[in-house]
């Protein structure tokens, strides 16, 4: 996208589509063997990082946990390379050496699929320090969970980022559990925007089903950080519909908040909103639909297909001069 | 005796010691309301309530500086890393205020601590998430570390390192708790003490040392070399530190052969410290070189032949046996 | 002291006469190198931990950094052990294993002298759980100072505080540096006291070179924590009179800053309080001073004569049972 | 050749590569306003500015985080520890990030960073403050780690530490700060390659081998040796990880008998992998088991006396090299 541009909403609303047809067929990958490791998927969470990608540019930087694949979607990393990268292949975005947390796309601007809890959050503070080292406009998202506040990590980033006036967006996805452990067990706090307080970053709290009101909301503080350099905190209220992972029987929650939320679902809403303005049909909705779920199963073939990663290159990718250790 | 799995050894051996000693909590990330990540401590909560069983936030620093903390007041803590990969987050207060804290106050505070989970490469779980922290700790002075490899080590071992009145580290194997074994019945105190190695198999060609994940990998092998004529005595350490010198020494005089596995990584690893001591103690009974069998020394890849790739297996095993014994 | 009891303000200033005289005395011993390592002087802050003291009970838990001299002479450890401890000998409170950053004297319930920097903030979250554990209406006094609110540790030791909701007074000694950083550099808050706002913790500001203030508001605080166990934060201002440590010329301050504090000497202030008030006498202060001096001079002279820890116990003191590595 | 401090060599070396690479950018504790805690940034805030010299708050963890992430989209970060004590609380970002991303993202992301910073005990400094690192990077894939002894080891490695591609740290020793040595004048480039041992004085008796602080102690040691009659090859490893092997086994397949010299914790410590790599590769070469003298496996102690105890000395190491010697 270039700057000023608005991406196209039919579009944005495929993405999600794209994004929950490809989870759907990793979670039945994963059960069929084809997975390993673990394996967390966005379900339910869609319109926070379409609405985020919506609101900045191409070239701007992203980068998150290791509930990742929708990111690297949305940044334009194709679904096939996605799923080799989960079936291990060399085909994958990760040339099959990172897995399900680990996806990386440095031609698209997606700096990972980081799979201790906060720990990526100073490398994306370090992200914006390049680029106001390098006197650029650029903006850094950087997305992670609820749990991941109560890290020590996390602290020592948003003081960072707020001394040093960098231009990024703390974008906490607070879907309401990290693993089986409610918020409310996690903090003292009322809400969790108000950890930025502590650092007198400001902060916004948004609906993350919306992803009208995400996209909106970001795009007026990174067009207020592009005039003046300064990190932004925002919590989006989410929800994902799965497990934690796919070991995660979730029984910790009741079916009936489960439900309250489903009904609230993102592709649903921006599908209303859009039909009801004219601008879907349920035909054309049918068709993109249709579009996604084709993608992804020729995703499914082209990872089936792939070449494993060759087993002399193990020590190929150690050292980026290859030195050997 | 009956048979149960590492993971029940694991929880028998929390329970009964929460059981016995009000002073004993156990802490750590989902170890109460959702039983643990790999349930080692299923039951507990309901057993014994939320004041001795405690959820923590994602804050291993924090409640790993908490239990030093409340053991220099007199509460004997277990605290849970849901793995020890997340333990190099609380490196410092493992390494620095637990082990210190004896020799700093003079002797004043002595830190009744545990530390356990699971720890080493799982299955698949890429560069992040399969550190094998064993030779990080054994190399700090002040902690004792243990790895034991069946149900009844488990069991033994655990309790043992909450009765220590030193900070001790239980590396548990992931890959181990749903494998079983014989135990003493639960009114049998099982108590194994630290520091022990146990000969798990009898032999007279090779020594195979070996600790946690590899001692089933030694097994297996050995019963190999059997039809291959080579006979091999495993010696699994149980403990990194203290380590049982005696126990390796004993095999080596009688093998002058031997095999180092391991599942750390090779650079300083476990291995290479027993290899410096045998031998600098025992140089004329060895017949050849010690070969150790490691991790190779690569960030763990998620591909599964690459995983593979890396870790000890069996055909290293073998390979390096027969190299040893010139076979 | 007794529940209840108000410590009697001439002991106190007695108290601040010997912390300043001991430090002083710790300065000229380290030129003429009887001690060695790091030495981090305490003079300008004696209202702090005096005032701590005066609003707590004797079996109330104390922990705090590397600039512990004064909070183990406030808690009872006799100027003999503390100089024998900077002089390395046996007869020190930590057996002269532990140096001037890590006193310890667990019989007057002081946790330490801790030297990396916040580490010891989570042991004090422990020590405050296991009050609450065995349902005790002891409080916990963590010192620390204004450089230590940036690590990581500190965050997560506070938001443990808060979520477990244990008894427990977050002690910030802002004496406006850490080291050659002063709290403008460090972070971006306008006031140190606003961190607590990102965990709910009720926080308050004292001045810190004021001793009845400190002890009064200590002591309020202490009073609600015993009623019902929550955590408190206290950002107290002070100063530092000499260099950060004792080989810090100190030369990124200015010579006007450093005399403005100098005549608001907490000493000086509490002697002219009870002057005022007809408490004290100029000839007793005199008195005081000279038994402060004494005691110091005599302490000296014990760390002196006192004996080396011997070699042969080189290996009793890492294991708790006396293993060997 | 002039004649400068180690402290000299590390700035000069700092103040080239930035001078060379507007990419290059130092971060740390006091390295700016204060001119350094040791003062090895010294005058670099007035020559190159606060947007490359740049303070930070004592956030490790974050600040070397920091300098990950801005590896990562193309900067060449110099991280200074204002001690290597104090990067364990940072070891997460050190061990698993750093070292991990050019894996984990199949080649796309390497990070060329560099974390440097005196490392080991200094002088009567207390458990907390005298951690000797080296065997704990080391041993983790994917880091390169070296440990210069001399001012032109310190500014050649330093200087090619920058420019590798890598993350590498650079361990520097307090106790060398203001030693002297003869170095390159400014206008010629002077770069060390990491990897490649240096002897330090040839010898045929024995090979002492030693890195960092033992360097100089193994030097003294050797002119005492002299007049005893034994001949002493001083190998300076020089870097830790990669390993010279060639070095080390040209010198050992000379003398036939090793000594290790280290100042890390003997459990697991450098010298341990040495030694493992010598007799495994060249086992028919040893004359006489390998010796290492190391720390004593104790939390420091503050006390001088007690603390020389600890350190390898000159005693401990004379009745080393005789006892392989059987002199
Ligand atoms: C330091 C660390 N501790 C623990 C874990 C294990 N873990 C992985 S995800 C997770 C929960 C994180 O929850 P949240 O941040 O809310 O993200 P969500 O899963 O909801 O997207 C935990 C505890 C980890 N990966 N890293
Ligand atoms: C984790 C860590 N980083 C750095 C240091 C070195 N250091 C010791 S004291 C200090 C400054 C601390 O300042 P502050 O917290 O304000 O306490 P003050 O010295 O003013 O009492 C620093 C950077 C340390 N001890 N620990
Ligand atoms: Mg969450
Ligand atoms: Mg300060």
């Amino acid at each position: 996208m270039q700057p000023g541009e608005q991406r196209d909403e039919v579009e944005m609303l495929s993405l999600m589509l794209l994004i929950r047809r490809f989870e759907e067929r990793a979670s039945q990958q994963y059960q069929a063997q084809k997975i390993g490791g673990f394996c967390h998927l966005y379900i339910g969470q869609e319109a926070v990082v379409a609405g985020a990608v919506a609101a900045v540019r191409d070239d701007d930087y992203i980068i998150t946990a290791y509930r990742d694949h929708a990111h690297a979607l949305a940044r334009g990393t194709s679904a096939d390379a996605c799923m080799a990268e989960l079936f291990g292949k060399e085909t994958g975005c990760s040339r099959g050496l990172g897995g399900s947390m680990h996806f990386f796309d440095r031609k698209n601007h997606m700096y990972g699929g980081h799979a201790i809890v906060a720990a990526h959050v100073p490398l994306a503070v370090g992200m914006a320090f390049a680029i106001k080292y390098r006197g650029e406009d650029r903006v850094t998202l950087c997305f992670f969970g609820d749990g991941a506040i109560n890290q020590g990590a996390f602290h020592e980033a948003l003081n960072l980022a707020a001394l040093y006036k960098l231009p990024i967006v703390f974008i906490c996805e607070n879907n309401l559990f990290a693993m089986g452990t409610s918020v409310k067990r996690s903090t003292s706090l009322k809400q969790i925007v108000d950890r930025a307080e502590g650092y007198d970053i400001p902060g916004e709290i948004v609906d993350g089903m919306n992803f009208r009101e995400v996209r909106d909301e970001i795009a007026e503080i990174v067009d207020s950080i592009r005039k003046e350099p300064h990190p932004a905190f925002l919590e989006v209220r989410t929800y994902r519909y799965r497990g934690h992972s796919m070991s995660d029987p979730a029984s910790y929650r009741t079916k009936k908040e489960l439900e309250k939320y489903r009904l609230d679902d993102p592709i649903t809403r921006l599908r209303a909103q859009l039909t009801r303005e004219g601008k879907l049909t349920n035909e054309q909705f049918d068709r993109l639909d249709k579009q996604a779920k084709e993608t992804v199963l020729a995703a499914v073939k082209f990872a089936e297909q792939s070449p494993q990663p060759p087993l002399e290159k193990l020590y190929d990718y150690t050292y980026a001069d290859g030195a050997k250790p | 005796m009956r048979e149960i799995t590492y993971r029940q050894a694991l929880n028998e051996a929390l329970a009964e010691e929460l059981e016995r000693d009000p002073n004993v909590f156990l802490m750590g990330e989902e170890v109460a309301e959702y039983q643990g990540a790999y349930k080692v401590s299923q039951g507990l909560l309901q057993r014994f309530g939320p004041r001795r069983i405690i959820d923590t936030p994602i804050s291993e620093n924090g409640f790993a500086g908490l239990g030093v903390g409340a053991a220099m007041v007199g509460l004997r803590p277990i605290i849970e890393f849901m793995t020890f990969s997340f333990s190099l987050v609380a490196f410092d207060q493992v390494v620095n205020n637990a082990p210190n804290m004896f020799t700093m106050s003079g002797g004043q505070f002595n830190i009744p601590i545990t530390f356990r989970g699971p720890n080493g490469p799982a299955h698949q779980l890429g560069a992040t998430h399969s550190h094998a922290t064993e030779n990080f700790y054994a190399s700090v002075p002040g902690l004792k570390v243990c790895t034991p490899a069946t149900p009844r080590d488990a069991k033994g071992l655990l309790k043992t390192a909450v009765r220590d009145d030193n900070p001790v580290l239980v590396l548990e194997a992931e890959l181990l708790y749903s494998s079983k074994g014989m135990v003493e019945p639960p009114d049998e105190e099982l108590l194994i003490p630290l520091g022990k190695a146990d000969v798990k198999r009898e032999g007279s060609d090779v020594s195979i040392i070996c600790y946690a994940q590899t001692v089933p990998l030694a097994l297996k092998v050995a019963a190999q070399l059997e039809e291959e004529d080579i006979s091999a005595e495993i010696v699994d350490l149980r403990s990194i530190k203290p380590l049982d010198e005696k126990a390796i020494f004993d095999s080596v005089t009688k093998t002058h052969r031997v095999v180092i596995v391991e599942q750390d990584h090779p650079f300083c690893g476990v291995g290479a410290e027993v290899c410096y001591r045998i031998q600098k103690n025992i140089f004329d009974a060895l017949d050849a070189p010690i070969i150790r069998v490691s991790q190779e020394d690569v960030p763990m890849p998620y591909n599964e032949r690459l995983e593979h790739a890396v870790l000890p297996n069996a055909e290293k095993l073998i390979a390096a046996v027969k190299q040893v014994c010139y076979a």
